[in-house]
């Protein structure tokens, strides 16, 4: 088991900068999700790990080895890819047993030190009863632990997984993604795993890394990230359904500070007044978690109004899209509310844990200690 | 736009495949209907035969009233969007989405215009040049659709068009579609596996399995009022939980020892079974957990996965593994010793055939 | 870059034999016949080969003999190709419809294209045979009399098209059929979705996509029409007075026959040039075509 | 009524009948029945006259009905052309081996090469390679023909090997690209992370994925070195000779045994008719593949 450090890793696939500069040091035996939209360069920094892509510069140090110039064999790593990649000419006992019989293994592993290792690792992942059935004729979910066993067979030093269960059906995902957290635990070897769906990353990430255009966002646990998102990007891209992002004018007048969003003006509250007392800009973006924002007038807590973009059925709760100032704001109601696109609705902002990010940069301003 | 009619429609496949079995379904005028249900189910089956790529086994479809099950494919003025797109590999966006007017020989001057209008309702003028193999997935999806709606149809049919698309593409393009049918009224079935899609954009949602209709109705029914335990079990998420349930005497059950309040009219289907083989249904967001105490199911956390606003809990108990929605301010620690405490009138209940308690008593008065 | 210095190795390692090979038995012939072409070099007398500079080449443009085979030539694959790509494309859309056992038929089709072609030679040969030629013996049943095909003029270039058609119209018939397979199925039920005639789905949509096979096949047969010989050599070798000595006889008599290498060896370089030329507008065709569809 | 032809790969499109008195099918069946009629009866009668006795072979009008006599088919193998065809027969057997696994290795090696490596000149160097297919053989013989004297390799069996192993390179490369294309790149990834070097990747996973490629390549190289008869005629006499020289040499010596003549063309063909019907699903696939693709 060994403690992954990446410094300055730079990669460029022609004009395309895929990654620009990582900087990230992945704890001994921790599970880290590499979360991103597509193109955010999360699964070539994988496959930087991996060995199938050289660094264009910067250094990866696996426990005490720099191995950026390693070929992947001597880099001991194990890799269970998108779409399985299984041997379709072998059966599931090959396909276990393919790594140990590398010529350059030769002296590790004899027949039947192969054979018992290949019926561990198959017990460990349930499918000690299909050794010898033909990979092509398994299924999605059957395919995916083979895939497993075979990055695990010859316990390497990090567990690399690219988007492993994104393919599988609804029910599936939810079971597999239980048995690979339950099997990092048992197993206890440093895992990276790649998706792009954020509700995938808090289940089962440990620590998430939120990328995008080659670059880290963020890094923090699930509860970090939804309680501080660091950058605007980060607030809009986690939550279910992500939070909505607002373009706000600051206006002064006789020291009172109100916050304008279109046409309507807003109050605030005082824990947001304190926190922009000594912001100079004229705008900033606020996001706001699904939760705080709700459907229709009264109290005084301050209300815009849209027209309805999108409604649809999520579970119990219906969630609604209202277009506001060229921006989409998202809530949810458990009401059944008849409507239809195009309407006009009025929704109330509950500001009290609204996030603040500078407009410019996008960073989250630093909040006065409360 | 036609009143859509199968009548114990039937397709059997030559090598002995029964795809659609007796299937009775109205899709009103202008509804907007989800065909839902798992690869194989014979949703696909069910909309080629409506629109005349398949031919009807045994059974009648009918539009309005008149038979449509003998016309071919040209005959059914139906159009269709397929899930890898079907467009025509050596023509441009323009000639694609020009096709059907061409095959009705419309003067020229008039199919530019319905062309040009359609691409302007799509946002793709601007690619009716390029031919298909020059454009993304989505781009493809919207010249197919253009294709379907531009020959103003009476029936407007979609198999699984988002199948291969990105997920936030996916998201835009439901609701843009969702909009579309609103606006022109057009009665139209939706095909696809993913339920979340099918919640999104239907009214009404039609689920299949084995070739066999499972349940019509919201999504809300299809939650709380699944028929079968295989409709309980594939809408929903996270899944439906399921523990073996004993039956102590004529109105009261029990889970491994602990007994359940029931609704008044769960023990009132109870009571009209004498089926002893029967399992309990519960949805992880209607259980709650307890301290540990004699009164309420025991188990032992062993994984929590943190979503943000809520939390799923893995809880391993005597009767097998159960998953629990909790709120994220209060969260068990993995290894915890907990009980679970159910909302009574949340409760399913299936009998040894695998139907819901509840389904038979509605239907036995209803 | 991927693990930059052991992958150019392995390429190195997979590729350089046969490239060897093809470089001895390729590139350094065509070298070669330049060489010897620009000589006076012939196997009859002893003495060693002259330098002739180009006039083996002058000779060839003023060759009544040599101009007469490019006509033969031409006059042979336009009328075999001709034949082979209509009668071919027909039958793959016959053999395309969905009955029982038409399978086993087309397979049976396949084996003419396999047949050594010194062995059709030798079968047309004697079915077109004059006195017990079976091709005579259906003539006179149908009340006409015994023709001498392959003494008389145009009918000995004919029959030796009849033989071409024969072993390779099933290899184009199964080029087209294995086109039209790969057709993608769903186009069609979207055509007949939109509402297309059978002639409209035919011309409008089958015909176009088929268009970069037709392509293919077509420079395919012409070049492999031109280089064919055991016909010839089989069954009229070259007679009547020329009329089917193709370009390739000529020049293995001349080589072979007559021995004089040099001149056989200019015919060769312009043949080259001329098949050098056809590939290059094939391929930019089909650059084009890629980009048409 | 329109009449829509549309076939399906997967059997639940059918077709729609026509009105008009013959139904579609019929015609179609009838028409497929009857070219491939065509494309069988040379073989018959090659395979019957081999069989005729001298009298029935000159019948006018021709005889169908005859008893065999297996007399063409000794002489053949015993008595004519000095030696017996037996050595003919193991000279073409041997020679179309050996170049066929030649080919077939180096060629999949290079097609390999060529789908998995980037380097320098790839594409003009596939080009080349591509452009052998085309070069009409020929226009080769002077030079090679030179070339293998100068070598001392007249009438060996090592000439016509090599000469084979690089006219069939260029097919065995172009149809082995398309199947080494196919193998998605992930999996050769996942060997590269289990420990396997390039070359053993080769070796291990690429070549078990592609084994029909590979079968049907080794066919048609061993049809096509089978069936060439120019080299084998010009560069050999007896001691390598393959069997169309020794057919050749029957028409030249124009002492018209057709019984024999027709017996050595038989021994020719049936090979190819019997392995191919073994392995027929390969081959169909090799050759629309290397056209087709």
């Amino acid at each position: 088991m060994a403690e992954v450090q990446l410094s300055g890793i730079h990669k460029q696939f022609g004009a395309i900068r895929a990654l620009r500069g990582i900087d990230l040091v992945i704890p001994d035996g921790a599970y880290v999700c590499l979360l991103g939209p597509s193109g955010s360069g999360k699964t070539t920094l994988l496959r930087c790990v991996a060995g199938l892509e050289t660094v264009d510069a910067g250094h990866i140090r696996i426990g005490n080895r720099n191995v950026e110039a390693l070929e992947p064999f001597a880099r001991n790593v194990g890799l269970a890819f998108q779409n399985y990649a299984l041997y379709p000419h072998l059966d599931v006992r090959g396909n276990l047993a393919f790594p140990l019989r590398a010529p350059r293994r030769r002296a590790q592993f004899d027949d039947e030190e192969i054979e018992r290792l290949v019926r561990s690792t198959a017990a460990l992942l349930q499918i000690d009863a299909m050794l010898d059935k033909p990979v092509v004729t398994l299924s999605g979910g059957q395919k995916q632990r083979v895939a497993l066993g075979r990055a695990l067979i010859r316990n390497p030093t990090v567990l690399l997984l690219d988007e492993p269960v994104t393919h599988l059906d609804a029910r599936l995902q939810h079971e597999m993604r239980v048995e690979l957290k339950l099997l990092q635990r048992r197993v206890g070897t440093t895992t990276i795993h790649v998706t792009h769906d954020q509700l995938e990353a808090q289940a089962l990430g440990d620590l998430i890394v939120v990328m995008r255009d080659g670059l880290i966002e963020q890094v923090g646990s699930p509860d970090e990230l939804c309680a501080r998102p660091a950058t605007s990007f980060v607030a809009g891209f986690v939550g279910d359904p992500p939070m909505s992002l607002l373009q706000v004018r600051l206006e002064r007048e006789g020291g009172s500070l109100s916050l304008r969003v279109g046409k309507t003006r807003l109050r605030p509250g005082e824990r947001l007044a304190r926190l922009l007392d000594g912001f100079r800009d004229q705008h900033v973006e606020i996001a706001l978690p699904a939760e705080d924002i709700s459907q229709g007038h009264g109290g005084d807590v301050q209300t815009v109004s849209g027209k309805v973009q999108a409604h649809e059925w999520v579970g119990r709760e219906l969630q609604i899209a209202v277009m506001v100032e060229r921006t989409l704001v998202r809530l949810r109601t458990q009401q059944r509310l008849d409507l239809r696109i195009g309407d006009e609705l009025a929704i109330q902002l509950n500001l009290t844990r609204a996030h603040v990010f500078d407009s410019k940069t996008g960073r989250r301003l630093r909040s006065s200690p409360n | 736009m036609p009143r859509i009619e199968f009548q114990g429609v039937t397709k059997i496949y030559p090598d002995g495949t029964r795809a659609v079995a007796n299937l009775d379904l109205v899709v009103e005028d202008g509804e907007l209907l989800c065909l839902l249900g798992p690869s194989g189910c014979g949703k696909s089956s069910t909309i080629r035969a409506l629109a005349g790529l398949e031919v009807v086994s045994e059974g009648v479809i009918l539009a309005d009233n008149n038979r449509i099950d003998h016309l071919p494919p040209q005959a059914r003025d139906c159009a269709m969007v397929f899930e890898n797109y079907a467009l025509y590999p050596h023509l441009t966006a323009f000639e694609n989405i020009a096709m059907p007017l061409r095959a009705r020989r419309l003067p020229v001057p008039e199919i530019k215009r319905r062309v040009m209008e359609i691409a302007r309702m799509l946002h793709i003028e601007p690619l009716m040049g390029r031919r298909p193999r020059q454009l993304s997935g989505g781009e493809k999806q919207r010249v197919g659709i253009g294709r379907a709606l531009v020959r103003e149809p009476a029936m407007f049919l979609m198999d699984e068009p988002l199948g291969h698309l990105e997920a936030y593409l996916r998201i835009e393009l439901r609701a843009e579609i969702r909009r579309l049918q609103e606006r022109l009224g057009i009665t139209t079935i939706y095909v696809t596996h993913d339920q979340e899609e099918a919640a999104a954009i239907a009214d009404r949602i039609v689920v299949m399995s084995g070739g066999r209709l499972q349940q019509v109705g919201s999504f809300l029914d299809l939650l709380d009022r699944p028929v079968n335990r295989f409709v309980a079990e594939f809408v929903g998420e996270p899944p439906m939980v399921f523990l073996p349930v004993e039956r102590t005497d004529t109105n009261s059950i029990s889970v491994k020892g602990v007994p359940l309040q029931l609704s008044e009219p769960l023990a009132a289907a109870l009571r009209a079974t004498k089926d002893t083989n029967l399992t309990l249904g519960v949805r992880p967001n209607d259980i709650s957990v307890v301290p540990p105490a004699n009164e309420h199911l025991k188990g032992v956390v062993t994984l929590v996965q943190p979503q943000g606003s809520h939390a799923i809990v893995a809880v391993s108990t005597p009767g097998g593994p159960a998953t629990v929605i909790v709120p994220s301010d209060w969260r068990p620690a993995a290894g915890a010793n907990v009980g679970l405490a159910f909302a009574g009138e949340r409760l399913h209940l299936f009998d040894s055939t695998a139907r819901s308690l509840l389904h038979n008593r509605e239907d036995s008065n209803g | 870059m991927r693990l930059a210095v052991q992958r150019r190795r392995a390429a190195w390692v997979l590729i350089a034999p046969a490239v060897a090979v093809l470089l001895v038995l390729n590139l350094f012939p065509i070298v070669y016949a330049l060489y010897i072409s620009v000589h006076y070099w012939t196997l009859a007398r002893p003495q060693p080969p002259r330098f002739a500079g180009l006039s083996n080449y002058v000779d060839l443009f003023f060759d009544e003999r040599f101009r007469n085979a490019v006509l033969v030539s031409l006059k042979f694959i336009v009328l075999a190709v001709g034949i082979e790509l209509l009668l071919g494309l027909g039958l793959a859309f016959v053999f395309n419809m969905r009955l029982r056992g038409i399978a086993t038929l087309r397979k049976l089709t396949l084996l003419p294209s396999l047949a050594m072609p010194l062995v059709v030679g030798l079968a047309w040969f004697y079915m077109f045979n004059e006195n017990f030629g079976l091709v005579n013996w259906i003539w006179v049943m149908l009340g006409g009399t015994r023709v001498p095909f392959l003494t008389q003029g145009t009918l000995a270039l004919l029959s030796i098209v009849a033989a071409d058609v024969w072993q390779w119209t099933p290899f184009v018939m199964l080029v087209f059929y294995a086109a039209l397979q790969a057709l993608p199925e769903y186009v069609y039920e979207a055509a007949r979705i939109d509402g297309l005639s059978g002639g409209q789905i035919f011309f409008r949509v089958t015909l176009p996509l088929l268009r970069p096979a037709i392509l293919i096949v077509l420079v395919i047969r012409a070049v492999d029409a031109l280089r064919s010989l055991e016909l010839v050599f089989m069954m009229t070798k070259g007679g009547p007075a020329g009329d089917t000595e193709v370009l390739p006889w000529y020049l293995y008599t001349t080589g072979f026959l007559s021995l004089d290498l040099g001149y056989a060896a200019a015919m060769a370089v312009l043949m080259l040039a001329l098949v050098t030329v056809l590939c290059q507008l094939f391929a930019g065709l089909l650059e084009s075509q890629e980009a048409a569809p | 009524m329109t009449v829509a032809l549309i076939r399906n790969k997967d059997q639940h499109v059918s077709v729609r009948r026509s009105a008009s008195a013959w139904p579609i099918g019929t015609v179609g069946y009838l028409v497929a029945a009857i070219f491939t009629g065509f494309c069988l009866f040379p073989f018959y009668v090659i395979l019957t006259t081999a069989l005729k006795t001298e009298t029935a072979i000159f019948a006018w009008p021709p005889v169908w009905v005859f008893k065999p006599t297996l007399q063409s088919f000794y002489n053949a193998l015993f008595v004519f052309g000095g030696r017996s065809a037996i050595s003919y027969l193991i000279n073409s057997i041997v020679i179309s081996a050996v170049s066929t696994i030649l080919a077939v290795v180096l060629g999949a090696m290079a097609a390999y090469g060529f789908v998995r490596f980037r380097f320098a000149g790839k594409r003009h160097l596939a080009f080349w390679i591509l452009s052998t297919r085309f070069a009409p053989p020929v226009a080769f013989i002077v030079p090679i023909y030179l070339m293998v004297q100068k070598a001392g390799l007249l009438d060996s069996h090592i000439a016509l090997i090599l000469i084979y192993t690089a006219m069939n390179l260029s097919l065995v490369i172009w149809i082995l690209r398309g199947f080494f294309a196919e193998i998605p790149i992930e999996i050769e990834e996942a060997a590269l992370v289990d420990g396997y070097s390039r070359l053993q990747i080769f070796w291990r996973v690429a070549v078990p994925l592609v084994r029909p490629g590979i079968v049907s390549t080794a066919i048609l190289s061993a049809i096509f070195s089978w069936n060439e008869f120019l080299y084998a005629m010009v560069l050999t006499q007896s001691r390598a000779a393959t069997l169309p020289v020794y057919l050749a040499g029957f028409s030249n010596s124009m002492g018209l045994a057709w019984g024999e003549y027709m017996a050595v063309g038989a021994m020719a063909v049936l090979p190819i008719l019997v392995f191919t019907f073994a392995v027929q699903k390969y081959l169909v696939r090799g050759l629309t593949f290397g056209a087709v693709k």
